[in-house]
Parts: structure tokens; C-alpha cells; sequence
């Protein structure tokens, strides 16, 4: 098993890291970060996880879980960790940007919408309540998480939505 | 003999282990929704209700009576929630010949509307919460209490249960949406819209008795627990017992709650709920005439098997042990686990759990409704299981909490273990310095965002995106150098639900 | 999903009782034994078990564990049983008469070939190896199960194979 | 603060879950069999010792104590086997300035050898069962006791423990074959053949004092357990309490083990071991100068931890309990899971498991070192892990085993589950009515074979076959007489590592 991958860590507020990694044979990894290079041990579990142990000692055991839209998340013991490694190689390949100007207000779970409070036009602020979903037996309000005007709203009371269906569409505004 | 439990998830599970115990065989009835589910797979008997909406397969009263014919079950346990508090459906077994494992029709119907309850609480001399005491007709009604009593008032769904048709109310221009709201809610939730209003006490805790009782006569109060960790009025974190009760408050705890269950006639096991205020005065708040959720850290701490002892009664059977044989020890903490995501607001997470690997070890229980594989429906109530654990003491309690926190994965669906994770590790929690908003204030000014990885965690990332993606799990494929097309492949996995699924062929 | 089976099951001292299945759709099975037909309910489980229920209301789940010398274990919920089941079409059919004439040979998971044993013509016996196939840091004989003339080889040493693909063509011939 | 664990399998996870309750990171160590195993990728850090065999893996001191300098751990715990009872190893820990969580070398030394601690007890007026008291030369000394004391005798190995090197003789013709065999097989065992011979008490129990110690003088016995069940004078099964001892027999006890402690100057956890005759007298066997594989039953109904009673002593703290302070509650039993086939002869099953369910619920606790696809190696010994279940009463207990083991499944390797299934409803077991030879009588009277399918059963087993090979399971033929081309197709499935790999699609 051999493998040569170029990761680009993306930090908030600095420049992104490269990570650097080789597998070398069944149970060898060379990576390379900007604090230098390391040899780690690395081991599949039974499970699908993947155990690590680094010159320290220290051993890690988790797994990436693939999730839609192509993001994945990184479990490391019974925790999701915060981290975006990109692959410059790949976006090369053609990975489209992620991310628009507009905000799609979206369905996370299928419900029925009870109450839509807010029409085009209107200047919303984070808190401000758009519209009341009702699923799993809860009414629950959808609200604004920043200052934004609403564009259009895509939805009627009473009606039944699916997941991931957009519900208000929003544009962003510098807060006051 | 065999018992049907009218229920799912957890609590159908834990029923079923209290039927093994006593040698009874196990009817498991199921939605379309659970056709695959823990509590039918491990149950002798199963019988399909209806699709998975509840008004047509766990809320069916003709279903569930049929399926007790077919299989030839003689008692019937309705578990929490569903049918728990529905005295038509209590009677409804007693005419079919069933034993319901519960109190009679008259004491449910009795606690089952609040504000009827409250009158008889006083009635029988214990305190109640100052409110209104019939369900108000319309706003205006609510509204002249706020004025009399005084802001903040909470409303109530009069039939409710588990902060549904719950509204807390600030001033009086927020009476009539809260109104409207919570009365949506409560007809939706319990088939009934009608609300009460409480004054609402200054940051009470939530503390109830446990009560156990048999058709012989005996009633013995099983200690408190202490259920002041809610959110928005639900239930979070429950402890046994309650650091907030002297020697002197439990014995009135105890004597109202007994009172109370003498009202009624009540011979079951059943939970009294209490207010308890700053200065050591409490009020009567409900009486839940069901299994409660959080039984399992009565049972840790007591030594008692709830479950088994209703079912005994229901039999018949005396209690298996006096009000003085039962000596408590030690501490136990249970925290509910839901299929929400803390970080956005607790919205429901339904889906498929990808991975769930449970604590294990020394003073750790589980009761949990999933496996591995299980899907989560937006059809009900999306607890997943609970996770008790007990110690010699509440400090050794939540060590071994916080111990089993870090052991414990699920995968696939959000779920509120994060919430529990940074819950232990606060000083006031530690310290049981809270009462029921406390909650509800941390969560404004605490976030909930997953932590960020350390270096060492992002080369452990780094190295296993490099494994999965030449290995046989993640991404088909040789190992070699990665060419374009080859990355392509593996963005295709990565965008994949499973990790085999949808790679090109080649 | 559509399938019928005929089993033998075998009682020590008497003679093979029939169990005939039909699958009739995703969720229902008729089965007929000496002692009458039923309807009986089953669903997959996502542990790979099965789960049936029969007319009375009884619930079993269990699963059939493959085991070496084509045993297979019956597991229902925590215990294995002693029970044997026959196939008797099956043994006069050959395992390479169902289904169609010509038979393929696919990769189950994603691998690589590390070495092809046989080319077009070849004609091949029960337990010839046909190629091997390294997965999972294992090495697997993929090996003919009936008698058989090699239609075409469609794999090359060194190729890396997904789930599904064809490796090689087989043409049933008949045992001498 | 780091703690090691020299040792592997559920008691290297069981000390890891003490050491996170203390706020102690924890370090594994490794042999490249267990690279993958549980005990490994739950720890904080790991260290690989070297190849499978354990002598140059967790029986090597050098490597051992390389792994506390690579990590810097200051802790090391030894868990039972493997170094558990060696005193040099003990020394050299203290050399290299860690701290070993058990007794002082000194004590290991003193309780190491059976011989001189049988003279050890008879000067603290302890009884001990008649025998040689050394090291015997050759088997005509041996024989020389039997004539003495009457046939039948036990051979015993000095450095033992386990049931290894242990014989039965029953006549003075029988003493110099089973010298032999006994003397090879300690050697093997503990690298010393030394043996010598106890009178055979007639169907004795074995019972055991928990005894709790710390380095400030205090010194506890916390209870007593029964471990009358034994194959081979290997324990199977354990409770807490014992139900052949009263009050008196008790007090007894307690006092002759604080008096074996006492004379070593003991300062961890430990136990002592008696032979209690029908007639209650009781005798030492000996001291184990170690966590004991049975502890939990002991914490399940004292309410205490009691690794981390060991590791709070070994840094010098005090117990953190008075003698008075502990009240039993309840009754535990612990049952052994071995990888072993109860129908022949339980010889060791190494393997894969395909699949591990583990039961849940009231009263269950779980230890185990595996998970589903863990690989049971033939290196070591084949404990996968212990099931413990607590109740009120003894009856509750059994109640519960009987669930739990019901919940309780393992597929890919033999285990002794099914002989737990058979113990929990015999009579004999059920009563209490045993000995340390009873089950080995029970074993040559009760078959353990599977039981036939039922009717329903055979109808689930034909859909489940039909069902799979329509589905995307891999299922060899029918179990019926194999014919040429579907042996091939057999011997094709079973030689691929997944069940799914290369079968033609039908």
C-alpha cells in the first residue's frame, strides 16, 4: 500500500499549513507539517477506524466519515473535530467553490410549515424568527443568524417540505 | 403469561428485560417506521400496528387491543408517552379482560388534567403552584392572571406533559401568540388544546417523588430525583438524589407525595413533581401516573427494579420490599440522549446511525432504543437512549459520567451527547449550583461548536484520508499515484453516503 | 425481490421433511412445510440479520453464518442451532445453471489483480483458480465453480477492480 | 499524570476507566498481535513491545520499562497474570523510580511461593490445609505424604496459581506420572517446576477475602466471594456473597485473612484464599497479591471501586473509606467468557468475531477486551471478557444472568456461553448446592450441544437461506451432502476473507 497525498489545513486568520503524507508500507506513514517531518504508525481497525500512533506515543483512533456535498467529518475517539484539510490537487481537478452570496435558508429535517413570518423585503437581524416548522411533533422556529435582507420566501403555511428544500432565500447586510 | 408494551425505543426494550426477570413472554406491536427496530427484534411476539404516523399505529387503541388478542397477551404496559396517561385506553384494557400494568382508569384521570389535579392537590392539603385552575377560554382569560399574579407567567397545556404546549410569557402582549402557539402544540401533541397558567417562580428546582405502590395497600415514597437541568421545560439531566434537599424537606417531599397518591388510590408506581424555591418551600406541580423516563437512577441508587415491581403489583403481587428494607447509596446521574443538534437549536437530526459504540464498565447502564444501522424517524420522539451511570458518591458519579462520555460514539445523526461533554465539566454543574432556567442561560452564553483539531489531530486527519482513500474501505481503486481521474474517484466517494457506493467504474 | 427454494431439512431417524419458500415481495414469504402454508412477515435488519414473523405473532431474528466446508451456521437471537437444511434442485442444477447460460465472474469488493491464472479456452473445474485477487491485504483464489470452458478474461495483472466488475466469462460444460 | 498498563484484554481497559475517573492519562502496550485491540485504541498513548509471543512482549521487563521512559509515564499497573505476581519485576519499577500500583516486592515474595507461605500462615496461627511445606525432590516424597495423610492429595506448583500444574492423585501408583506432568507444565508455566502436596479436602467451597490497603496503615476486608465453580480448579463463574457462609464463619474469615495481610504488611489490594469445608472450618490457600479477575462482583455489591482504591494508595492517599463505612447491598455474580468450546473439551477457539452484542439494561456491567471483528489470538489466554450482573437478592441475580445472557451474542469463535446458559437453570446451581468439584462432575453428566431448531425455527432458517441468496450475503450451499461443483463454491467463499468476495452473481 502506497499512497502521496498534499493537504492544505485551512486556519482561520492565517495562511493555510501543508500536510504532507506518504504511506509508506502496510503500517508506515511519513508526513511532513510545517513543524517538521514524522514518522507515525497507523493501523485499520476491524471497525473501519484508523488507530495512529505518533513518535510520541500519542495514539489516535477515529475515522473520516464521508457526509454529502463532499464535505466529510473527522471523528477522533467519540469527538467531531472542527478542521478543513483541502487538497489543492483535486480542486485543480475541478471541485467547484463552495459557498454564494445569497443564503438559502434550507429544510434540515422534512416538516410542515406552520407560520411564515417574514416577506420579500424585509430586514431581518439574527433571533428574528422567519417562519415555524412543525416536525417530530415540535413547532420549531427557523430564524435569521445574521443581519440580511429577505429576497424571496419559497414557501407557503401548511405546506410540506423535504429536506434540504429551500424555504427563504436571504442576502447579507452590514449590521447597523 | 405474556406482556405487550403499547410503546418503542428504550422504554420498550427496558419493559422487555423486566418481563425476562420474571419469566413473562415479550409482545413487541410496531410501526411501519420500526418494522426493523431493537424493540420488535428482541421481542417473542410482534405485531404490526399501522404506518409510522402515531394517531395510526402507537396512539391506536382498536390496533393495540387487537394485537393482544392475536398473541394472547393478558397485560399490557404502556411505557411513557403514547398512551401512558390515557384513562379511556386504561379502561379500555380492563373491559378486554387485559391487566394494565399501571394505575386504575380513575386515579390517571385524576392527575391527567392539570388544572382538575391542582384542585384536588389543595383540597388534600398540599401546596400547589398559585394559578389559574381551569383551562382558560381565551387570551383575555391568561391575561388577567398575568395582571393579578404578576409577570413572568408560564403556560400549560392542561393534558401535557414533556414541554409541549409549554409558554413562558414575559408581558402581557405576548399572551395571545404564546397562546395561540402553545395551544397548536398541545392539541397536536395530546389531541387537546386547552391551557392553564402558573405564576412562574423565581429559578425553582424541579425535584419529584418516586412512588411505588401495590393493591394490598402499600405506598412507600423511593426517595427524589433531581430534574432541575431542563431545557426550554424538557427534562435534560436527572440525578439521584437531589443535592438540594435536606433531611427535613425530604421528609415533607415525601409526605406530600405520599398525600398526593392517597388521593388518589394509587397503586402503581408513579411520580409526584414538585417545586422546590430558594428558601425550602416546594409545590405540587403534577403527578406523572406512569413509568417516568428517568427511573433508572432511582433504581441505581435504591437497589429496586421499578419496572418489575409494577408489573408484580399489577399482579397482584405485594411489593417486593417494605418502606424500611430500602436503605439508598451512593449517586447516579442520567442524561437523555436526543437525536438533536445542540448547536442549532436542538432541531430534530433524524437518519441513519452510521456507528454507535456504547460506554461499557464499572458503574455504567445503558437503556438505549438504536443499534448500529437503526434509522431515526422523524415520526417520533427523537430520544435515542439514556446513559446512567452511579457512583459511590455524586463526585465518583460524575467522574465516571464524564468517563463515559468520551467512550461513548454516535455517528450519523447529531445528538446531544456534545451538551453532556461540556455540561460535566462546568463548575456549577459540578457543584449542583442550578435550577430550572439555569439551563436554558448557559446554552445562550455557551457554545456548543465542535472544538478545533490540535496539530497532532490534524496529521492523524491527514494520515487517514491518505489510508481510506487507498484502501479497500473508502475509495475503490489501485494505490498507486493519484492521477487526475483517480481524485476525481475519490471526490466521488467522499460526496457518497457510503463509502463504497457511487466511485465511476472503471 | 423474488426467489423460491426447495429444503430438505433432515431429522435424524426419519425421513427429509420439505420446506418450500417463496419470496413474494420486499417484506412477505409463503412457506409451505408438512404441516400446512403460512404467510410469514421478515425484513433485513442493517446488522445483516433477518428478522421473520410468522402468523401466530412469534418474532425470530437471527442469521445463517457461512462457515469452511460449506457449512453454515443457524443463528436465532443469541443461540446457534442444530439444524440441517438441504437444497436438493440446487444440487441437480449446479450452482452455474441459475440464472443464465454463460456465467460472470465479478469482484464483491474493490481490489487489485495480482495474478490471472487462466486465458479464453481454458477449460476449468470446480476448484480451479481462475486469478487471484488482493483485497483487504489479503490474498483471495477466485476459483471456478462448476465444470467450465473460459469465454474471455476481462482483467489484467496489476489492475485495480471496483465492486461488480467483470473479471472473467464463463460457458457451463457438462461434468464428464 | 501517565499510567501504564502492563497488560492487554479487558483488564488493561478496566484499569484505563479507573485512571480516567482519577484524571490519569493512560498508556498501553502492545504486542504486534494486539496492534488493533481495544485495549490499544482507547488509550491515550501506545507503545509496541515487540512480536506475539508474550515473553517478548508484556512478560519483558526491559521493553516494559523502555515504554514508561518513551512516554513518560511515572504509574505502571500490572494487572493480573503476565507480571502481576513478580516481584523482581516490582523491584525494577521501583529502580526505575515508578510507582508500581500493588503490594511491595517484599509481599509479592512472601505470598509468591506456596510452600513458604504455608509457613508464613501457620506462624500467624492461619489454618492451612495439611501438605508438604516445600519444594518436593522427587515423587517418593510426595507419596510419602499421601500415605500419611490418605489418598486423594493434590500436586501443586509453587509458583502457581490458575489451576496450572495442578493434579488430582488418588492412589500412591498414580503420584510419579502426575509429578511429571505437573512439574513440566509449571515449568512451562512460571519457568519453575517446584511442586508440593496438599491433603484433598472432600467437596469443599472456595472462598475468597477481598482485602483494601493503603500506605498510611489502614487495611479493610471488603467482603468475601464464592468461586466454588471451577473447571479444573480454573474459577468459572464468582459471586459476592458467598451463600455458604453465616455470620460466624464470616468474622472468621475476615480476621484470618487481615492476619495474612497483616504479616506482610500489606498496602494494596489484594485477596486471600480459603478452602471452607462442609463443617465450616476453612483453610489457606493463598494470598494474591493482585487485582483479582473477579473484583467486580465485590464492587457491585460494596459500592466501591477498587482499582481506584489501589492506584489512590500506590500515590500515597488513604482509602477513601473507613471499615464502617461499607454496608453489601444486593448479590453479584460474574461469569468468565472464554474463547474456548464447551463441547470439546474447551479447547482454546481463536479466531475472528464476526459479531459481539453485548446485553444491556438493569443490572448488567460489561468488561469486555474485544469488539466485533477483534481477532482472538492463540498467544494468550482466551478470556474475552466477564459479564457481570447484580440483583437485590441472589434470586434477582440469576433472574438477570439468565437475560443477559439471552442478550448475549458472539458469532466467529466457540465460548463458554452456553455452558452459562445450561448453569442458570440447573437446580443444583440455582440453590447453591456446589463445591469446587461439582461442575466438573455436572460437565461429564450434561451434554452442551446445541439444541434441534424447532419447527419455527426451521421456518425462519429456510426464509433467512432464501432470503440471503437473493440478497447481497454471501451463503454457501445447502448443508446437505456436498457434490463436486458445490464444493468448490464452498471452498471459494470460505478462502476470500469477506463472505462476499468472488461468488458469481446468480
Amino acid at each position: 500500500m502506497k499512497a502521496r497525498r498534499r493537504f492544505h489545513r485551512e486556519v482561520e486568520g492565517s495562511d493555510p499549513q501543508e500536510i504532507l503524507v506518504e504511506i509508506r508500507d502496510a503500517a508506515r506513514a511519513w508526513v511532513k507539517t510545517s513543524d517538521g517531518e514524522v514518522h507515525a504508525d497507523f493501523s485499520r481497525l476491524p471497525d473501519g477506524r484508523t488507530s495512529v500512533i505518533l513518535p510520541s506515543g500519542r495514539q489516535l483512533a477515529g475515522r473520516i466519515a464521508p457526509r454529502p456535498g463532499g464535505r466529510a467529518e473527522t471523528w477522533v475517539g467519540a469527538h467531531r473535530l472542527a478542521i478543513r484539510l483541502s487538497d489543492p490537487l483535486r480542486e485543480l481537478a475541478g471541485e467547484g467553490a463552495v459557498g454564494s452570496a445569497a443564503a438559502e435558508i434550507r429544510a434540515r429535517i422534512p416538516g410542515r410549515v406552520v407560520e411564515v413570518r417574514v416577506s420579500a423585503g424585509h430586514l431581518v437581524s439574527p433571533g428574528t424568527t422567519l417562519l415555524v416548522l412543525e416536525a417530530m411533533k415540535m413547532q420549531n422556529e427557523i430564524q435569521a443568524e445574521s443581519e440580511a435582507r429577505v429576497v424571496a420566501v419559497e414557501c407557503v403555511a401548511g405546506q410540506a417540505v423535504d429536506t434540504g428544500a429551500i424555504l427563504v432565500r436571504l442576502e447579507p447586510r452590514p449590521a447597523e | 403469561m405474556k406482556l405487550l408494551v403499547a410503546n418503542r425505543g428504550e422504554i420498550a426494550l427496558r419493559i422487555f428485560r423486566a418481563c425476562r426477570d420474571l419469566g413473562i413472554e415479550t409482545v413487541a406491536v410496531f410501526s411501519d417506521a420500526d418494522r426493523a427496530a431493537p424493540h420488535v427484534t428482541i421481542a417473542d411476539y410482534a405485531v404490526r400496528l399501522g404506518p409510522a404516523p402515531a394517531t395510526e399505529s402507537y396512539l391506536s387503541i382498536p390496533r393495540i387491543l387487537e394485537a393482544t388478542k392475536k398473541t394472547g397477551a393478558t397485560l399490557i404496559h404502556p411505557g411513557y408517552g403514547f398512551l401512558a396517561e390515557n384513562a379511556a385506553f386504561a379502561r379500555a384494557c380492563a373491559d378486554a379482560g387485559l391487566t394494565f400494568v399501571g394505575p386504575s382508569p380513575d386515579a390517571i384521570e385524576a392527575m391527567g388534567t392539570k388544572t382538575s389535579s391542582r384542585v384536588l392537590m389543595e383540597k388534600a392539603g398540599v401546596p400547589v403552584v398559585p394559578g389559574t385552575t381551569r383551562a382558560a377560554r381565551d387570551a383575555a382569560e391568561l391575561a388577567d392572571f398575568g395582571r393579578t399574579a404578576g409577570y413572568p407567567i408560564l403556560l400549560k397545556a392542561s393534558a401535557g406533559g414533556g414541554g409541549k404546549g409549554m409558554r413562558r410569557v414575559e408581558r402581557s402582549d405576548d399572551v395571545a401568540g404564546a397562546f395561540a402557539r402553545a395551544s397548536a402544540e398541545a392539541a397536536a401533541s395530546f389531541g387537546d388544546g386547552a391551557i392553564y397558567a402558573e405564576k412562574l417562580l423565581d429559578r425553582p428546582r424541579h425535584v419529584e417523588v418516586q412512588i411505588a405502590a401495590d393493591r394490598l395497600g402499600h405506598r412507600i415514597a423511593v426517595g427524589e430525583r433531581e430534574c432541575s437541568i431542563q431545557r426550554r421545560h424538557q427534562k435534560v439531566v436527572e440525578e439521584c438524589p437531589s443535592g438540594a434537599v435536606g433531611e427535613e424537606v425530604r421528609a415533607g417531599l415525601y409526605a406530600a407525595a405520599l398525600a398526593a397518591a392517597e388521593v388518589v388510590g394509587y397503586d402503581s408506581c408513579g411520580t409526584v413533581e414538585f417545586l422546590l424555591a430558594e428558601d425550602g418551600s416546594f409545590y405540587f406541580l403534577e403527578m406523572n401516573t406512569r413509568l417516568q423516563v428517568e427511573h433508572p437512577v432511582t433504581e441505581e441508587v435504591w437497589g429496586v427494579d421499578l419496572v418489575s415491581e409494577m408489573i408484580r403489583a399489577a399482579l397482584g403481587e405485594p411489593l417486593s420490599f417494605g418502606p424500611d428494607q430500602l436503605v439508598p447509596r451512593g449517586h447516579a446521574i442520567e442524561c437523555r440522549v436526543y437525536a438533536e443538534d445542540p448547536t442549532r437549536g436542538f432541531s430534530p437530526s433524524p437518519g441513519v446511525v452510521e456507528r454507535l459504540r456504547l460506554p461499557e464498565g464499572p458503574g455504567v447502564r445503558n437503556d438505549v432504543g438504536i443499534e448500529t444501522g437503526s434509522t431515526v424517524s422523524i415520526d417520533y420522539d427523537p430520544m435515542l437512549g439514556k446513559l446512567v451511570v452511579s457512583g459511590r458518591d455524586r463526585a465518583q458519579a460524575i467522574a465516571r459520567l464524564a468517563r463515559a462520555l468520551e467512550e461513548y460514539e454516535i455517528v450519523g445523526v447529531e445528538t446531544t451527547l456534545p451538551l453532556f461533554r461540556k455540561l460535566v465539566a462546568d463548575e456549577d454543574f459540578r457543584s449542583g449550583r442550578f435550577h430550572t432556567q439555569w439551563l436554558d442561560g448557559w446554552l445562550a452564553s455557551h457554545g456548543l461548536a465542535e472544538r478545533a483539531a490540535t496539530q497532532e489531530e490534524a496529521v492523524f486527519a491527514a494520515i487517514s484520508r491518505t489510508v481510506d482513500g487507498t484502501g479497500p474501505y473508502f475509495v475503490p481503486g489501485s494505490a498507486g499515484p493519484p492521477t487526475r481521474w483517480r481524485h476525481a474517484a475519490r471526490l466521488e466517494g467522499l460526496r457518497s453516503t457510503r463509502p463504497t457506493v457511487g466511485a465511476p467504474r472503471r
